[in-house]
């Protein structure tokens, strides 16, 4: 669904991304996995548009994306959360969760004016969906609260569900859960596990090494800018490099 | 909330409360003056001679016993500023006549208003030519542009001026009197080296000056205000520009040459005048030195001053208060009307005549050109 | 005991990073502090260094409370800390980055035998004195960097992934250096990435994870726990 | 062809004021990252306290009225900081530019209150400029391009040889370093309100020396000073340096060829055409500071 | 009574500017602070047209339609700029236009301004005209009002909202926001070439002098001081501010002394800024108030 090739990014001197090809998509949870610093979410800028290449080009559902200006990518099916939480915080729950339906005629002032009927009708939808979408991130209760006084936890999900507002085809998901309680992390899964069995592929950078081995089908790991492994995440936990990336080398430490 | 609306409530009793309401026992007169904004260093002078005509009015007891009072309105020296202020002179005050505002774009703002209105404005220092279009109610004491315009185009011919460079300060009276002037010059054989507007309020027109001085010129012709005008004398002077000035009426005033120092010596202007020899305006200057000591006179103040004596002549002769009636008394009272600044007959647009006269600085004094 | 953490809680804003942490850093002592990515490891040396409150728990320097003294006054107890990333001012030249870095010592004379302390350990830095700090390498970076340590000669030494981003011959020089400052008598607190490399060097080590404390013993014990690689890698 | 020198040389002259000016809001733009509309009105404070105490009652000569006066514009400089600005630091920069705004019109009117609108002067009489190879030169002018260049090489020396200044620079490079590093955060922000507030009012006196008084000199330079800025990019003194006398060129020579009430137009274009050709240039603070 | 008409007419006449910035700066989170330059485009257009012949009405359109075109024309360049540097863009923008107005004599007629332009022929000259008038700027503003409120409870408000709380997440969520920001600045510059074109045929005077910065300030106090990105603040901040500039008229000042109510203002305006920034930089009506209660 999603091919990558041959992506490099420099910072000044300092390659973040390096050469790096992968394809994601073919299984339903891809990890992204790699020590602070090893160009994780460059790469995820640069897959949602944020940043430019260098070179390289990145394929989505066959159609070339690089280059393209991030919301074009992104009505294209492929969205993503932010690293640090970013709700709307001050507009309400389901504001946040309205904002995020894609095409929507009413955001375009001319319809606003002209074809009230009919933003009246997708509105309507749109808050249909939106109610869906909150009891199945369990915010229902909230969903006229300001945003910004969720707590952490809710923010997140509330996060996840805006994302699944937009109807993705598949969504990338950069550390979902930095910073949340163990209990909300199972809920969390339990969503993500929901979405792919609706046929929506999650590409996810995560640090919960437990949690990536539990319920990703694939992983890539990377360090230093390229990519040193992918596989399965069982196999991944006995590859001498990646070992090395978390560890450091063997030969010097012993 | 709650703070806002007691401001409210505070604003609107304010509102409410207008004291200075025309009472019976007086008659008042509005006057819409630049008090502030960039027109407030003449508006003082103007009040202050608005204030001298008055109380000699009220010393000779009034308007049929009743003294005459000025209410005067600031307009922050804008158009938008003199019409809030007109607005408020007519309908809550209702004064039948109101003294304009200086500066041509602040009466031709307010013009239409007493037009329609049909309340009598009077202006003392207006010259623009267009306020001679205003409509029946409108009057100045002051000649038009056009007589001016002319007056220092025929100067630079008189002194053998043929070229000469044109700058004036980009505002309604520079731009206006410079139409004027262009187009008697021009048509008498005259010739403009160079033309440039200079802008309003500028500190440094350092590189006007050059312009001027690349001309080369025998004689420049500078229509500007007092600061403007000192500021080009200092700068050129400064940059060894030796030529004749000639300027307008705007610029004299002891204030140039406080201003401009040394550098301003020799500037040769012409200004509306009238003869200082009158007893009209021997008795106007000792009044102004012996209620204001040590203060020099205004610019335009023997106009205002006019204007108000001439306002108060109409008052007594009028049937009654009506603007209609003070109409009709001032146009007859104007009638071979001699005041200070001589013969103010209106004509039937309002305007009076003006002989002109030339004025030069010489010892760091403003004095007749001979 | 030199440095004494004790039942450190620390956050930003909403989120709560660090939950009632403990650590003990003795004289002369290497201590390293290892853990997967966001385990709270910087927040513990921000939070011990001053440059972050803590909500709750106290941090004893040398049996006195320091808890909500801040970077400054710490720093004159002998305690400092060398945060990660950009840890040097690109736009001043390398002797002004030292001058910075001696900022508290009050006197010129001590100042300028600090600097001769830095150019005798390092004259590859000394070459590049007057040149901006920007156009040193990453590793002159780090060593520019660390500099402050051998100028200030504090007591404990926090710091912050000094390996981040460095090639791994760049990362052994830059630990060995380190080790040569410890013998001198001057204890690190060590936030490390990579841990091997970190357990290495140290005397002992904490592994925390999700803000709390997980594991401690020696260096050696932790690189040989197969805990610690399931902490890394899961499983 | 000497119309065209002379031009310049006044330029230069202009120019040298200009980057006075711009130094200031560079340093503060450099460290509290946020554009001091205000700067525009201490200008205008240094002229017109010189004012106050060079006239009666106080009629102090000149140069000793410029030492109070000075001292006066720094107050008010540092209040600028102390009443306002700190209190906004940790907000949105638009709430401190709308604040800074706010200020910039509270001090103009304030000094319009005291001093009215009228223009004033030091009564300085015009002296004939000194001619030299067809150039027109006053003793005002040689004094303000001499000391725009003395404050602007105290100040090299200020930031590269003093532990202050170096301080400061290294504030602007990486606050939170500094502050990790036990730089005195206080007497840094304090340093650098006196020094956009000390060269705002010397500019302001040297200007009004020049020319004349008036409440809004401050406003207007401080936009063109503002163009200065951006034309050597944020942060950049030696930058400023040359973006002032590059505005005051400009608009001084362009009086040649457009209608000079397109004068301040000029440097207007030339802010709008800076901040779009180069929006990324204004990011590189205090690069080049040496 | 002619005078409270004027001020009524001179407030809505602020309160449909305050409104037009108020798209820009409370829902887009645009700081416009040349937002003077419209209402001088608008009322340039509009004085010009109507003084050539062509029916008020037609003029007011047209108005509107150059200023619509000249926002659109600053976008393009500007909106790469952002917060504050977009600010001093738009502020040199509208000092670029004033000094067009002033130099440009064949169109504008420089400095000596556009005397005698016309008002609506069915509103009627003269002192007639007033109430008239009142009822076409209460129509207007009005319009206006429900208009901006439409805007903002439309998906296209809440699109502009993103944007301004969070350009990045607008980004990832698909929205266009240089498009959105546009349309924002375009809707505001129409909007505010109405009250300019209102504000010429009302004076029936105009000079570049009633277009200076002096007026963004206002105007900008307007909107923050009644609450900005709401539907009545705008309004409330209009008449607030026309008001209390009338009130200060009322004031028993002696005259010698009236030449300091102009400075007082001005520091009242300059202080009334800064304490809005530093105690409730949200205005006197919250945008967020509602929700805080539940």
């Amino acid at each position: 669904m999603l091919r990558v090739e041959q992506v490099t990014k420099r910072f000044g001197g300092l390659t973040a991304v390096d050469h790096i090809t992968l394809n994601v998509g073919d299984t339903g949870i891809t990890g992204l996995i790699g020590p602070n610093g090893s160009g994780k979410t460059t790469l995820f800028h640069m897959i949602t548009g944020f940043y430019t290449l260098d070179r390289g080009r990145i394929y989505f559902q066959d159609r070339c994306i690089s280059g393209r200006p991030p919301h074009t990518i992104s009505r294209q099916g492929m969205v993503r959360t932010f690293q640090h939480t970013r709700v709307l915080p001050f507009m309400t729950a389901m504001d946040n969760l309205l904002s995020a339906a894609p095409d929507q005629a009413g955001e375009r002032l001319c319809s606003v004016f002209f074809r009230p009927g009919r933003i009246r009708r997708e509105e309507e939808a749109h808050r249909e969906r939106a109610k869906e979408i909150l009891e199945f991130v369990h915010l229902t209760p909230l969903s006229h609260q300001l945003a910004g006084r969720l707590s952490f936890g809710q923010q997140k999900l509330l996060e996840i569900g805006r994302v699944l507002m937009a109807r993705p085809r598949m969504i990338l998901l950069d550390e979902p859960t930095a910073g949340i309680n163990p209990t909300l992390i199972r809920h969390l899964v339990n969503i993500l596990r929901g979405l792919t069995a609706r046929g929506i592929r999650i590409f996810l950078i995560e640090h919960n090494m437990p949690l990536v081995a539990e319920i990703c089908e694939k992983v890539f790991v990377m360090d230093s800018g390229r990519l040193i492994f992918s596989g399965l995440p069982a196999e991944a936990r006995q590859d001498a490099r990646v070992i090395e990336a978390y560890l450091g080398r063997e030969d010097r430490a012993a | 909330m709650k703070k806002m609306i007691f401001l409210l409530l505070g604003l609107g009793v304010l509102f409410c409360w207008s004291p200075g309401m025309a009472e019976s026992d007086e008659i008042t007169v509005g006057a819409v003056t630049p008090l502030t904004g960039k027109l407030a260093v003449y508006g003082e002078g103007f009040q202050q001679a608005m204030l001298l005509a008055l109380d000699q009015v009220n010393a000779r007891g009034g308007i049929h016993g009743k003294p005459m009072k000025i209410a005067f309105e600031d307009n922050n020296s804008t158009s938008k500023g003199s019409v809030s202020a007109i607005q408020k002179l007519i309908t809550i005050h209702k004064f039948p006549v109101i003294f304009g505002p200086a500066a041509s774009s602040n009466f031709l703002a307010v013009c239409p208003i007493a037009q329609q209105n049909r309340v009598i404005l009077i202006g003392a220092e207006s010259a623009a030519s267009a306020i001679t279009r205003c409509g029946s109610y409108v009057f100045r004491v002051f000649p038009s542009d056009r007589l001016q315009g002319k007056g220092v185009a025929e100067l630079a011919l008189d002194l053998g001026y043929k070229e000469v460079v044109l700058t004036y300060v980009n505002n309604d009276w520079g731009v206006g009197l410079a139409d004027v002037f262009k187009e008697v010059f021009l048509k008498n054989g005259g010739r403009l080296l160079d033309e440039f507007a200079h802008d309003e309020g500028k500190t440094d027109y350092r590189s006007e000056v050059l312009r001027i001085k690349k001309n080369d010129p025998e004689a420049v012709v500078n229509l500007t205000y007092i600061k403007e005008g000192a500021t080009v004398l200092k700068q050129a002077y400064e940059n060894g520009v030796d030529v004749q000035w000639l300027m307008g009426s705007a610029s004299k005033s002891p204030k140039l040459v406080a201003l401009a120092g040394g550098a301003a010596e020799g500037v040769i202007g012409t200004y509306p005048t009238f003869s200082q020899q009158t007893p009209q305006y021997r008795a106007f200057k000792a009044a102004w030195d012996r209620k204001y000591p040590g203060k020099k006179l205004p610019i335009f103040g023997e106009y205002n001053y006019d204007m108000v004596k001439l306002t108060a002549r109409a008052l007594k002769a009028a049937e009654s208060m009506s603007p209609e009636d003070i109409r009709t008394a001032l146009m007859e009272v104007s009638k071979g009307y001699r005041g200070v600044t001589g013969d103010k007959t209106f004509d039937a647009n309002g305007d009076v005549g003006a002989a002109y006269g030339r004025w030069t600085v010489k010892q760091g004094g403003i004095t007749d050109y001979p | 005991m030199l440095l004494e953490v004790d039942q450190l809680t620390a956050g930003y804003g909403p989120v709560t990073v660090l939950h009632q942490i403990c650590l003990e850093l003795w004289d002369h002592e290497m201590v390293c502090i290892i853990g997967p990515n966001g385990a709270g490891k910087s927040t513990v040396l921000r939070a011990v260094s001053g440059q972050l409150m803590p909500r709750a728990g106290r941090v004893m320097l040398e049996g006195r409370d320091v808890t909500r003294q801040g970077l400054r006054e710490k720093a004159a107890k002998g305690l400092i800390f060398i945060p990660q990333g950009e840890n040097i001012f690109p736009n001043l030249t390398v002797l002004e980055n030292l001058e910075m870095a001696g900022t508290m010592l009050q006197d010129k004379g001590i100042l300028h035998q600090a600097v001769e302390r830095v150019w005798a350990a390092f004259p590859m830095i000394q070459e590049k004195e007057h040149d901006p700090a920007r156009s040193l390498s990453g590793g002159q970076r780090q060593i520019l960097a660390l500099s402050r340590i051998l100028m200030l000669l504090p007591r404990v030494a926090l710091l912050d992934e000094p390996s981040l981003g460095l090639a791994p011959l760049v990362v052994d020089f830059i630990f060995e250096e380190i080790a040569k400052m410890n013998q001198t008598g001057i204890s690190f607190l060590l936030v490390e990435q990579n841990a091997r490399k970190g357990l290495f060097v140290s005397h002992r080590g904490y592994v925390l994870e999700l803000g709390r404390n997980r594991l401690t013993g020696t260096g050696q014990d932790l690189l040989n726990n197969p805990e610690v690689q399931r902490l890394y890698l899961g499983g | 062809m000497a119309y065209y020198a002379q031009l310049v040389l006044n330029g230069v002259i202009a120019g040298s004021i200009y980057a006075l000016f711009a130094v200031g809001l560079t340093l503060v733009y450099g460290v509290f990252r946020f554009i001091n509309f205000a700067h525009g009105e201490l200008i205008a404070w240094g002229a017109y306290l010189v004012l106050l105490f060079a006239l009666p009652p106080i009629s102090l000569p000149l140069y000793l009225a410029l030492i109070p006066a000075i001292a006066g514009t720094v107050l008010i400089g540092v209040a600028q900081d102390r009443f306002v600005y700190r209190h906004l630091l940790q907000g949105h920069r638009i709430t401190l530019l709308i604040a800074s705004i706010g200020v910039s019109y509270f001090l103009r009117n304030t000094l319009r209150l005291i001093w009215g609108s009228d223009l004033m002067t030091y009564g300085i009489r015009p002296v004939r400029g000194i001619q030299f190879a067809g150039l027109s030169i006053t003793p005002t002018q040689l004094l303000m391009a001499g000391t725009a260049v003395l404050f602007l090489v105290i100040l090299f020396v200020l930031l590269t040889r003093t532990l202050l200044g170096k301080s400061l620079r290294a504030v602007a490079d990486n606050m939170e370093l500094a502050a990790v590093m036990g730089v005195p955060m206080q007497r840094v922000r304090v340093t650098v309100w006196v020094l956009a507030a000390l060269f705002a009012g010397v500019g302001g006196f040297l200007l009004a020396l020049d020319t004349n008084l008036e409440p809004a000199m401050g406003m207007t330079n401080m936009i063109k000073s503002f163009a200065a800025v951006l034309l050597g990019g944020a942060g950049n003194v030696w930058g400023a340096l040359l973006g002032g006398l590059f505005i005051g060129m400009a608009e001084n020579i362009g009086v040649a060829f457009f209608s000079p009430g397109y004068k301040d137009f000029i440097s207007f274009a030339l802010i709008f055409l800076l901040l779009i050709l180069r929006p990324q240039g204004i990011f590189g603070v205090l690069t080049g500071m040496r | 009574m002619d005078y409270l008409l004027h001020i009524l007419i001179v407030a809505l006449i602020y309160a449909v500017f305050a409104m037009s910035l108020n798209l820009e700066l409370g829902y887009a989170g645009l700081y416009n602070f040349g937002h003077v330059a419209f209402f001088g485009i608008g009322a340039y257009t509009s004085a010009l047209l109507s003084l050539a012949g062509l029916p008020v009405p037609l003029g007011m359109a047209c108005a509107m339609v150059a200023a619509g075109m000249a926002g659109a024309l600053l976008c393009v360049p500007a909106l790469r700029l952002t917060g504050d540097f977009f600010g001093i863009a738009t502020l040199v923008f509208a000092e670029m236009v004033r000094l067009f107005f002033l130099n440009e004599r064949w169109l504008t007629k420089g400095p000596m301004g556009l005397p005698g332009i016309p008002r609506p022929s069915w509103v009627g000259t003269g002192i007639a005209a007033m109430p008239m008038f009142l009822v076409l700027c209460l129509l207007l503003t009005v319009s206006v009002f429900l208009l901006v409120r439409w805007v903002a409870v439309s998906p296209f408000g809440r699109a502009l909202k993103v944007v301004r709380e969070d350009e990045y997440v607008a980004q990832a969520l698909g929205k266009n926001v240089f498009s959105l920001k546009t349309r924002a600045v375009v809707a505001g510059s129409v909007l505010a070439g109405l009250a300019g074109s209102l504000w010429a045929h009302y004076i029936t005077y105009i000079s570049p002098g009633d277009f200076t910065l002096n007026e963004t300030i206002l105007v900008l106090l307007c909107v923050v001081l009644g609450g900005k990105g709401t539907n009545w603040g705008p309004v409330l901040g209009a008449f607030a501010v026309v008001f209390f500039q009338e009130a200060l008229r009322f004031l028993p000042i002696p005259a010698d002394l009236g030449r300091l109510i102009a400075p007082l203002q001005g520091m009242v305006y300059g202080l009334a800024l800064i304490l809005i920034m530093l105690q409730r930089p949200e205005g006197v009506i919250s945008e967020y108030r509602r929700s805080r209660v539940c």
